[in-house]
Protein backbone atom coordinates (compact mmCIF):
# COMPACT_ATOMS: atom_id res chain seq x y z
CA UNK A 1 0.00 0.00 0.00
CA UNK A 2 1.27 2.93 -1.52
CA UNK A 3 -0.43 6.39 -0.02
CA UNK A 4 0.22 10.31 -0.05
CA UNK A 5 -1.90 12.45 1.41
CA UNK A 6 -2.57 16.10 3.34
CA UNK A 7 -4.72 14.39 6.29
CA UNK A 8 -2.92 13.32 9.57
CA UNK A 9 -1.28 9.27 8.98
CA UNK A 10 -3.28 6.60 10.64
CA UNK A 11 -0.75 4.78 11.10
CA UNK A 12 -2.47 2.36 13.77
CA UNK A 13 -4.30 1.70 10.86
CA UNK A 14 -1.14 0.98 8.28
CA UNK A 15 0.45 -1.65 11.21
CA UNK A 16 -3.03 -3.44 11.00
CA UNK A 17 -2.99 -3.58 7.46
CA UNK A 18 0.62 -5.18 7.85
CA UNK A 19 -0.16 -7.69 10.35
CA UNK A 20 0.07 -10.90 9.29
CA UNK A 21 -0.57 -14.68 10.24
CA UNK A 22 2.10 -15.04 8.25
CA UNK A 23 5.01 -12.51 9.92
CA UNK A 24 6.56 -13.34 13.41
CA UNK A 25 8.05 -9.32 12.88
CA UNK A 26 6.35 -5.97 11.87
CA UNK A 27 8.45 -2.94 12.00
CA UNK A 28 7.05 0.34 11.70
CA UNK A 29 8.88 3.76 11.40
CA UNK A 30 7.40 7.25 11.92
CA UNK A 31 9.02 10.35 10.93
CA UNK A 32 8.40 13.70 12.74
CA UNK A 33 8.60 16.89 13.04
CA UNK A 34 11.59 17.80 15.34
CA UNK A 35 11.56 21.51 16.92
CA UNK A 36 15.38 21.66 17.39
CA UNK A 37 18.32 20.87 15.12
CA UNK A 38 21.92 22.58 15.36
CA UNK A 39 20.24 24.70 18.02
CA UNK A 40 17.94 26.50 15.75
CA UNK A 41 14.00 26.26 16.19
CA UNK A 42 11.70 24.96 13.76
CA UNK A 43 7.96 26.32 13.67
CA UNK A 44 6.85 24.13 11.10
CA UNK A 45 7.40 22.41 7.99
CA UNK A 46 5.93 22.47 4.25
CA UNK A 47 6.49 19.37 2.04
CA UNK A 48 5.38 19.39 -1.53
CA UNK A 49 6.14 16.55 -3.93
CA UNK A 50 5.78 15.53 -7.55
CA UNK A 51 3.02 13.24 -7.08
CA UNK A 52 3.25 10.75 -9.99
CA UNK A 53 6.54 10.31 -9.59
CA UNK A 54 6.18 9.97 -6.48
CA UNK A 55 4.31 6.82 -6.30
CA UNK A 56 6.07 5.56 -8.87
CA UNK A 57 9.29 5.60 -6.74
CA UNK A 58 7.33 4.24 -3.86
CA UNK A 59 6.28 1.73 -6.06
CA UNK A 60 10.07 0.83 -6.95
CA UNK A 61 11.14 1.33 -3.61
CA UNK A 62 8.64 -1.52 -2.66
CA UNK A 63 9.39 -3.97 -5.22
CA UNK A 64 12.91 -3.31 -4.91
CA UNK A 65 12.29 -4.07 -0.69
CA UNK A 66 10.58 -7.13 -2.32
CA UNK A 67 13.41 -8.95 -3.92
CA UNK A 68 15.59 -8.59 -1.01
CA UNK A 69 13.87 -9.75 2.26
CA UNK A 70 11.13 -12.17 2.61
CA UNK A 71 8.28 -8.96 2.84
CA UNK A 72 4.73 -10.45 3.95
CA UNK A 73 3.19 -7.20 4.03
CA UNK A 74 4.47 -3.21 3.42
CA UNK A 75 3.46 -0.38 3.50
CA UNK A 76 4.41 3.34 2.75
CA UNK A 77 2.58 6.92 3.28
CA UNK A 78 4.16 10.59 2.95
CA UNK A 79 1.92 13.47 4.01
CA UNK A 80 2.15 17.00 2.15
CA UNK A 81 1.33 20.29 3.31
CA UNK A 82 1.73 22.14 6.41
CA UNK A 83 2.95 19.96 9.41
CA UNK A 84 3.34 21.26 13.26
CA UNK A 85 6.17 20.16 15.97
CA UNK A 86 5.63 16.72 16.68
CA UNK A 87 3.17 15.51 13.04
CA UNK A 88 4.02 12.31 11.52
CA UNK A 89 5.59 13.11 8.04
CA UNK A 90 5.92 9.77 6.55
CA UNK A 91 5.21 6.19 8.34
CA UNK A 92 6.52 3.08 6.44
CA UNK A 93 5.43 -0.37 8.06
CA UNK A 94 7.00 -3.86 6.65
CA UNK A 95 6.11 -7.41 7.77
CA UNK A 96 8.51 -10.64 7.64
CA UNK A 97 8.55 -13.58 9.06
CA UNK A 98 11.87 -12.80 11.49
CA UNK A 99 12.65 -9.61 13.26
CA UNK A 100 16.00 -9.21 11.56
CA UNK A 101 14.45 -8.88 8.09
CA UNK A 102 12.05 -6.26 8.95
CA UNK A 103 14.35 -3.98 10.44
CA UNK A 104 16.47 -4.21 7.58
CA UNK A 105 13.71 -3.77 5.37
CA UNK A 106 11.94 -0.69 7.04
CA UNK A 107 15.28 1.35 7.63
CA UNK A 108 16.57 0.56 3.83
CA UNK A 109 12.80 1.53 2.65
CA UNK A 110 13.58 5.08 4.85
CA UNK A 111 16.84 5.43 3.62
CA UNK A 112 16.19 4.80 -0.51
CA UNK A 113 12.97 6.62 0.00
CA UNK A 114 15.13 9.95 1.59
CA UNK A 115 17.49 9.56 -1.80
CA UNK A 116 15.29 9.18 -4.66
CA UNK A 117 11.37 10.31 -4.34
CA UNK A 118 10.97 13.63 -5.38
CA UNK A 119 9.22 15.42 -2.35
CA UNK A 120 10.96 18.04 -0.24
CA UNK A 121 10.53 19.87 2.70
CA UNK A 122 10.91 23.87 3.50
CA UNK A 123 11.59 24.68 7.05
CA UNK A 124 9.54 27.50 8.30
CA UNK A 125 11.86 28.45 11.26
CA UNK A 126 10.85 30.52 14.11
CA UNK A 127 12.97 33.37 13.90
CA UNK A 128 10.53 33.86 10.63
CA UNK A 129 13.00 32.77 7.63
CA UNK A 130 11.50 30.40 5.44
CA UNK A 131 14.11 27.69 3.62
CA UNK A 132 14.15 24.88 1.27
CA UNK A 133 16.02 21.86 2.09
CA UNK A 134 18.08 20.78 -0.54
CA UNK A 135 21.06 17.70 0.98
CA UNK A 136 24.15 18.82 -0.75
CA UNK A 137 23.50 22.43 -2.25
CA UNK A 138 25.53 25.52 -2.02
CA UNK A 139 23.13 28.07 0.05
CA UNK A 140 23.32 26.86 3.62
CA UNK A 141 20.93 23.87 3.91
CA UNK A 142 23.39 21.06 2.54
CA UNK A 143 23.90 20.38 6.41
CA UNK A 144 19.86 19.94 6.16
CA UNK A 145 19.88 16.54 5.06
CA UNK A 146 20.14 14.69 8.25
CA UNK A 147 17.60 17.48 9.85
CA UNK A 148 13.94 17.53 10.95
CA UNK A 149 11.37 15.15 10.35
CA UNK A 150 14.05 12.63 9.90
CA UNK B 1 12.65 22.94 -29.93
CA UNK B 2 10.47 23.65 -27.29
CA UNK B 3 10.27 21.70 -24.04
CA UNK B 4 7.80 22.52 -20.97
CA UNK B 5 9.38 22.24 -18.20
CA UNK B 6 7.71 21.77 -14.77
CA UNK B 7 10.09 22.65 -11.30
CA UNK B 8 10.03 22.12 -7.91
CA UNK B 9 10.54 23.50 -4.56
CA UNK B 10 13.27 26.08 -4.70
CA UNK B 11 13.88 25.72 -8.49
CA UNK B 12 10.03 26.78 -8.84
CA UNK B 13 10.54 29.59 -6.30
CA UNK B 14 13.61 30.72 -7.87
CA UNK B 15 11.96 30.68 -11.45
CA UNK B 16 9.15 32.20 -10.20
CA UNK B 17 7.04 29.64 -12.53
CA UNK B 18 5.69 26.33 -12.00
CA UNK B 19 6.08 25.41 -15.60
CA UNK B 20 8.68 27.32 -18.00
CA UNK B 21 9.18 26.54 -21.49
CA UNK B 22 12.76 25.93 -22.95
CA UNK B 23 13.86 26.50 -26.31
CA UNK B 24 16.44 23.56 -26.39
CA UNK B 25 18.36 22.92 -29.92
CA UNK B 26 16.97 19.71 -31.55
CA UNK B 27 18.25 16.62 -31.26
CA UNK B 28 18.57 18.25 -27.76
CA UNK B 29 19.65 16.34 -24.63
CA UNK B 30 19.22 16.85 -20.24
CA UNK B 31 22.42 18.42 -20.58
CA UNK B 32 21.38 21.27 -23.42
CA UNK B 33 18.18 21.52 -21.24
CA UNK B 34 20.22 22.38 -17.89
CA UNK B 35 22.26 24.95 -20.07
CA UNK B 36 19.27 26.58 -21.38
CA UNK B 37 17.65 26.70 -17.93
CA UNK B 38 20.79 28.54 -16.54
CA UNK B 39 20.67 30.91 -19.00
CA UNK B 40 17.23 31.77 -19.31
CA UNK B 41 16.88 32.28 -15.40
CA UNK B 42 20.46 33.32 -14.00
CA UNK B 43 19.07 33.02 -10.65
CA UNK B 44 18.86 29.16 -10.72
CA UNK B 45 22.13 28.59 -12.47
CA UNK B 46 23.50 28.24 -8.45
CA UNK B 47 21.35 25.35 -8.56
CA UNK B 48 22.11 23.35 -11.39
CA UNK B 49 25.11 21.48 -10.72
CA UNK B 50 22.85 19.38 -8.15
CA UNK B 51 19.40 20.06 -10.62
CA UNK B 52 17.70 16.68 -10.92
CA UNK B 53 16.12 15.61 -13.70
CA UNK B 54 13.25 13.53 -14.65
CA UNK B 55 12.03 12.38 -17.97
CA UNK B 56 7.87 11.37 -17.77
CA UNK B 57 8.70 9.53 -13.93
CA UNK B 58 11.71 8.15 -14.45
CA UNK B 59 15.09 10.17 -13.14
CA UNK B 60 17.35 11.01 -16.56
CA UNK B 61 21.09 12.00 -16.96
CA UNK B 62 22.55 14.84 -19.47
CA UNK B 63 22.94 12.24 -21.98
CA UNK B 64 19.09 11.50 -22.01
CA UNK B 65 17.51 12.69 -24.99
CA UNK B 66 14.37 14.59 -25.04
CA UNK B 67 11.37 15.06 -27.44
CA UNK B 68 8.81 17.75 -27.41
CA UNK B 69 6.21 15.76 -26.42
CA UNK B 70 7.77 13.76 -23.09
CA UNK B 71 7.16 15.74 -19.56
CA UNK B 72 10.25 17.04 -18.36
CA UNK B 73 10.29 18.07 -14.69
CA UNK B 74 13.22 19.49 -12.76
CA UNK B 75 13.89 20.07 -9.09
CA UNK B 76 16.59 20.43 -6.38
CA UNK B 77 17.57 17.16 -4.13
CA UNK B 78 14.88 15.52 -2.41
CA UNK B 79 14.45 16.21 1.19
CA UNK B 80 10.96 13.65 1.94
CA UNK B 81 10.76 11.84 4.71
CA UNK C 1 7.63 2.88 30.12
CA UNK C 2 7.61 -1.07 31.20
CA UNK C 3 4.46 -3.07 31.21
CA UNK C 4 3.17 -6.91 31.84
CA UNK C 5 0.13 -7.49 30.67
CA UNK C 6 -2.75 -10.42 30.13
CA UNK C 7 -4.30 -8.17 27.82
CA UNK C 8 -4.29 -7.05 24.26
CA UNK C 9 -1.01 -4.54 23.84
CA UNK C 10 -2.36 -1.25 22.76
CA UNK C 11 0.58 -0.53 20.90
CA UNK C 12 -0.86 2.53 18.65
CA UNK C 13 -1.42 4.27 22.83
CA UNK C 14 2.27 3.12 23.85
CA UNK C 15 3.60 4.95 20.36
CA UNK C 16 1.92 8.04 20.99
CA UNK C 17 3.32 8.15 24.38
CA UNK C 18 6.99 8.26 22.92
CA UNK C 19 6.14 10.28 20.00
CA UNK C 20 7.85 13.86 21.05
CA UNK C 21 8.49 17.15 19.63
CA UNK C 22 12.58 16.32 20.55
CA UNK C 23 11.91 13.56 18.29
CA UNK C 24 12.26 13.47 14.63
CA UNK C 25 11.88 9.73 14.31
CA UNK C 26 10.23 6.86 16.32
CA UNK C 27 10.53 2.53 15.42
CA UNK C 28 7.69 0.71 17.03
CA UNK C 29 8.52 -3.02 17.01
CA UNK C 30 5.96 -5.78 17.12
CA UNK C 31 6.42 -9.54 17.78
CA UNK C 32 3.60 -11.14 16.18
CA UNK C 33 2.58 -14.76 16.59
CA UNK C 34 3.47 -16.83 13.29
CA UNK C 35 1.24 -19.76 11.72
CA UNK C 36 4.22 -21.79 10.40
CA UNK C 37 7.45 -22.42 11.16
CA UNK C 38 9.90 -24.99 9.52
CA UNK C 39 6.77 -26.11 7.97
CA UNK C 40 5.04 -26.86 11.27
CA UNK C 41 1.90 -25.49 12.58
CA UNK C 42 1.13 -23.51 15.58
CA UNK C 43 -1.97 -23.01 16.61
CA UNK C 44 -1.43 -20.59 19.87
CA UNK C 45 1.48 -19.49 22.12
CA UNK C 46 1.41 -20.05 26.01
CA UNK C 47 3.67 -16.94 27.78
CA UNK C 48 4.85 -17.04 31.10
CA UNK C 49 7.32 -14.66 32.95
CA UNK C 50 8.71 -14.18 36.10
CA UNK C 51 7.09 -10.82 36.16
CA UNK C 52 9.35 -9.01 39.26
CA UNK C 53 12.72 -9.90 37.38
CA UNK C 54 11.54 -9.34 33.78
CA UNK C 55 9.93 -6.21 34.76
CA UNK C 56 13.53 -5.38 36.46
CA UNK C 57 14.91 -6.76 33.64
CA UNK C 58 13.28 -4.46 30.85
CA UNK C 59 14.44 -1.42 33.35
CA UNK C 60 18.17 -2.77 32.81
CA UNK C 61 17.54 -3.46 29.37
CA UNK C 62 16.30 0.69 28.77
CA UNK C 63 18.70 2.21 30.73
CA UNK C 64 21.37 0.31 28.66
CA UNK C 65 19.93 1.96 25.94
CA UNK C 66 19.47 5.47 26.95
CA UNK C 67 23.49 5.18 27.72
CA UNK C 68 23.52 4.38 24.02
CA UNK C 69 21.77 6.29 22.18
CA UNK C 70 19.75 10.01 23.01
CA UNK C 71 16.86 8.12 23.41
CA UNK C 72 13.46 10.47 23.30
CA UNK C 73 11.38 7.92 24.93
CA UNK C 74 11.03 4.31 25.11
CA UNK C 75 8.71 2.01 25.95
CA UNK C 76 8.47 -2.02 26.31
CA UNK C 77 5.04 -3.95 26.70
CA UNK C 78 5.17 -7.89 26.98
CA UNK C 79 2.25 -9.39 27.33
CA UNK C 80 1.56 -13.18 28.54
CA UNK C 81 -0.93 -15.63 28.85
CA UNK C 82 -2.37 -17.68 25.61
CA UNK C 83 -2.09 -15.79 22.42
CA UNK C 84 -3.94 -16.94 18.92
CA UNK C 85 -1.94 -16.62 15.57
CA UNK C 86 -1.24 -13.16 14.29
CA UNK C 87 -1.68 -11.52 18.20
CA UNK C 88 1.06 -8.98 19.22
CA UNK C 89 3.25 -10.61 21.83
CA UNK C 90 5.58 -7.75 22.88
CA UNK C 91 5.79 -4.13 21.66
CA UNK C 92 9.25 -1.90 22.03
CA UNK C 93 8.59 1.59 20.84
CA UNK C 94 12.01 4.39 20.71
CA UNK C 95 12.01 7.58 19.73
CA UNK C 96 15.36 9.89 19.10
CA UNK C 97 16.37 12.29 17.32
CA UNK C 98 17.33 11.13 13.60
CA UNK C 99 16.25 7.53 12.68
CA UNK C 100 19.28 5.60 12.58
CA UNK C 101 19.59 6.08 16.47
CA UNK C 102 15.51 4.64 16.56
CA UNK C 103 16.16 2.03 14.39
CA UNK C 104 19.96 0.54 16.25
CA UNK C 105 17.96 0.92 20.12
CA UNK C 106 15.02 -0.47 18.75
CA UNK C 107 16.59 -3.65 17.44
CA UNK C 108 19.11 -3.80 20.73
CA UNK C 109 16.30 -3.78 22.75
CA UNK C 110 14.48 -6.39 21.41
CA UNK C 111 17.71 -8.17 20.73
CA UNK C 112 18.40 -7.90 24.41
CA UNK C 113 15.03 -8.88 25.80
CA UNK C 114 15.31 -12.00 24.48
CA UNK C 115 18.68 -12.93 25.75
CA UNK C 116 17.66 -12.17 29.19
CA UNK C 117 14.13 -11.32 30.42
CA UNK C 118 12.40 -14.62 31.75
CA UNK C 119 9.72 -15.02 29.60
CA UNK C 120 8.93 -18.56 28.00
CA UNK C 121 6.48 -19.53 25.56
CA UNK C 122 4.92 -22.63 24.63
CA UNK C 123 4.10 -24.28 21.66
CA UNK C 124 1.00 -25.24 21.27
CA UNK C 125 1.28 -27.46 17.45
CA UNK C 126 -1.36 -28.08 15.54
CA UNK C 127 -0.70 -31.98 16.22
CA UNK C 128 -1.98 -31.44 19.58
CA UNK C 129 1.15 -31.82 21.19
CA UNK C 130 2.63 -28.72 23.49
CA UNK C 131 6.41 -27.84 23.89
CA UNK C 132 8.64 -25.21 25.94
CA UNK C 133 10.54 -23.12 23.76
CA UNK C 134 14.21 -23.81 25.25
CA UNK C 135 16.92 -22.22 22.81
CA UNK C 136 20.53 -24.31 23.18
CA UNK C 137 18.59 -27.07 25.02
CA UNK C 138 18.90 -30.65 23.92
CA UNK C 139 15.63 -31.65 23.49
CA UNK C 140 14.40 -30.92 19.67
CA UNK C 141 13.47 -27.19 20.81
CA UNK C 142 17.15 -26.00 20.35
CA UNK C 143 16.06 -24.62 17.22
CA UNK C 144 13.28 -23.01 18.63
CA UNK C 145 14.98 -20.12 19.25
CA UNK C 146 14.21 -17.57 16.05
CA UNK C 147 10.62 -19.49 16.07
CA UNK C 148 7.24 -17.80 16.30
CA UNK C 149 7.02 -14.43 17.71
CA UNK C 150 9.95 -12.80 16.81
CA UNK D 1 20.41 -25.52 54.88
CA UNK D 2 17.05 -25.51 53.00
CA UNK D 3 16.89 -23.47 49.95
CA UNK D 4 12.90 -23.02 48.85
CA UNK D 5 13.60 -22.52 44.73
CA UNK D 6 10.97 -21.16 42.03
CA UNK D 7 11.14 -23.04 38.58
CA UNK D 8 9.26 -21.95 35.59
CA UNK D 9 8.25 -23.33 32.15
CA UNK D 10 9.44 -26.75 31.27
CA UNK D 11 11.79 -26.98 34.64
CA UNK D 12 8.55 -26.43 36.52
CA UNK D 13 6.75 -29.17 34.53
CA UNK D 14 8.88 -31.46 34.72
CA UNK D 15 9.59 -31.14 38.45
CA UNK D 16 5.88 -31.42 38.52
CA UNK D 17 5.97 -28.08 41.58
CA UNK D 18 6.18 -24.45 41.41
CA UNK D 19 8.17 -24.25 44.63
CA UNK D 20 10.91 -26.72 45.83
CA UNK D 21 12.83 -27.32 49.39
CA UNK D 22 16.13 -28.15 48.39
CA UNK D 23 18.60 -29.00 51.04
CA UNK D 24 22.30 -27.59 50.06
CA UNK D 25 25.14 -27.93 52.41
CA UNK D 26 26.13 -24.87 54.06
CA UNK D 27 27.83 -22.47 52.92
CA UNK D 28 26.24 -23.81 49.70
CA UNK D 29 26.84 -22.17 46.61
CA UNK D 30 24.74 -21.87 42.89
CA UNK D 31 26.57 -25.00 41.94
CA UNK D 32 25.69 -27.28 45.08
CA UNK D 33 21.95 -25.92 44.65
CA UNK D 34 22.28 -27.38 40.76
CA UNK D 35 23.30 -30.67 42.17
CA UNK D 36 20.94 -31.15 44.66
CA UNK D 37 18.28 -30.11 42.52
CA UNK D 38 19.26 -32.78 39.65
CA UNK D 39 19.67 -36.05 42.54
CA UNK D 40 16.35 -34.83 43.72
CA UNK D 41 14.86 -34.35 40.31
CA UNK D 42 16.22 -36.77 38.29
CA UNK D 43 14.01 -35.63 35.00
CA UNK D 44 15.47 -32.07 35.34
CA UNK D 45 18.77 -33.07 35.18
CA UNK D 46 18.70 -33.10 31.52
CA UNK D 47 17.92 -29.43 31.87
CA UNK D 48 20.88 -28.81 34.59
CA UNK D 49 23.48 -27.62 32.10
CA UNK D 50 21.40 -24.90 30.08
CA UNK D 51 19.66 -24.09 33.57
CA UNK D 52 19.79 -20.22 34.79
CA UNK D 53 19.80 -19.41 38.23
CA UNK D 54 18.71 -15.56 39.44
CA UNK D 55 18.83 -14.83 43.10
CA UNK D 56 16.44 -12.08 44.10
CA UNK D 57 16.41 -10.34 40.47
CA UNK D 58 19.92 -11.25 39.47
CA UNK D 59 21.21 -13.66 37.18
CA UNK D 60 23.80 -15.81 39.72
CA UNK D 61 26.65 -17.72 38.71
CA UNK D 62 27.92 -21.34 39.60
CA UNK D 63 30.11 -19.47 42.23
CA UNK D 64 27.43 -17.12 43.81
CA UNK D 65 26.90 -17.68 47.37
CA UNK D 66 23.29 -18.86 48.79
CA UNK D 67 21.97 -17.84 52.00
CA UNK D 68 18.30 -19.15 53.39
CA UNK D 69 16.83 -16.02 52.89
CA UNK D 70 17.00 -14.96 49.52
CA UNK D 71 14.51 -15.69 46.76
CA UNK D 72 16.18 -18.46 44.48
CA UNK D 73 14.71 -18.81 40.93
CA UNK D 74 15.81 -21.54 38.46
CA UNK D 75 14.84 -21.70 34.83
CA UNK D 76 15.66 -22.80 31.59
CA UNK D 77 16.84 -20.50 27.90
CA UNK D 78 14.40 -17.71 28.14
CA UNK D 79 11.82 -17.16 24.85
CA UNK D 80 10.34 -14.34 25.20
CA UNK D 81 9.48 -11.92 22.39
Amino acid sequence: MIQITNDTIDYAALTERVRSEQAGAVVLFLGTVREMTDGRKTTALDYEAFPQMAEAKFKELLDEARGRWPIVNAAIVHRLGRLELGDVSVAVAVSTPHRQQAFEAGRHLIDRLKEVVPIWKKENWADGTTEWVHPGTANGSAECGIRNAE
Amino acid sequence: MKITVQLFARARDLAGAEHVELDVPAPGRVADLKRSLASRFPQVSPLVPSLLVAVGTDYANDQTQLSPDVAVACFPPVSGG
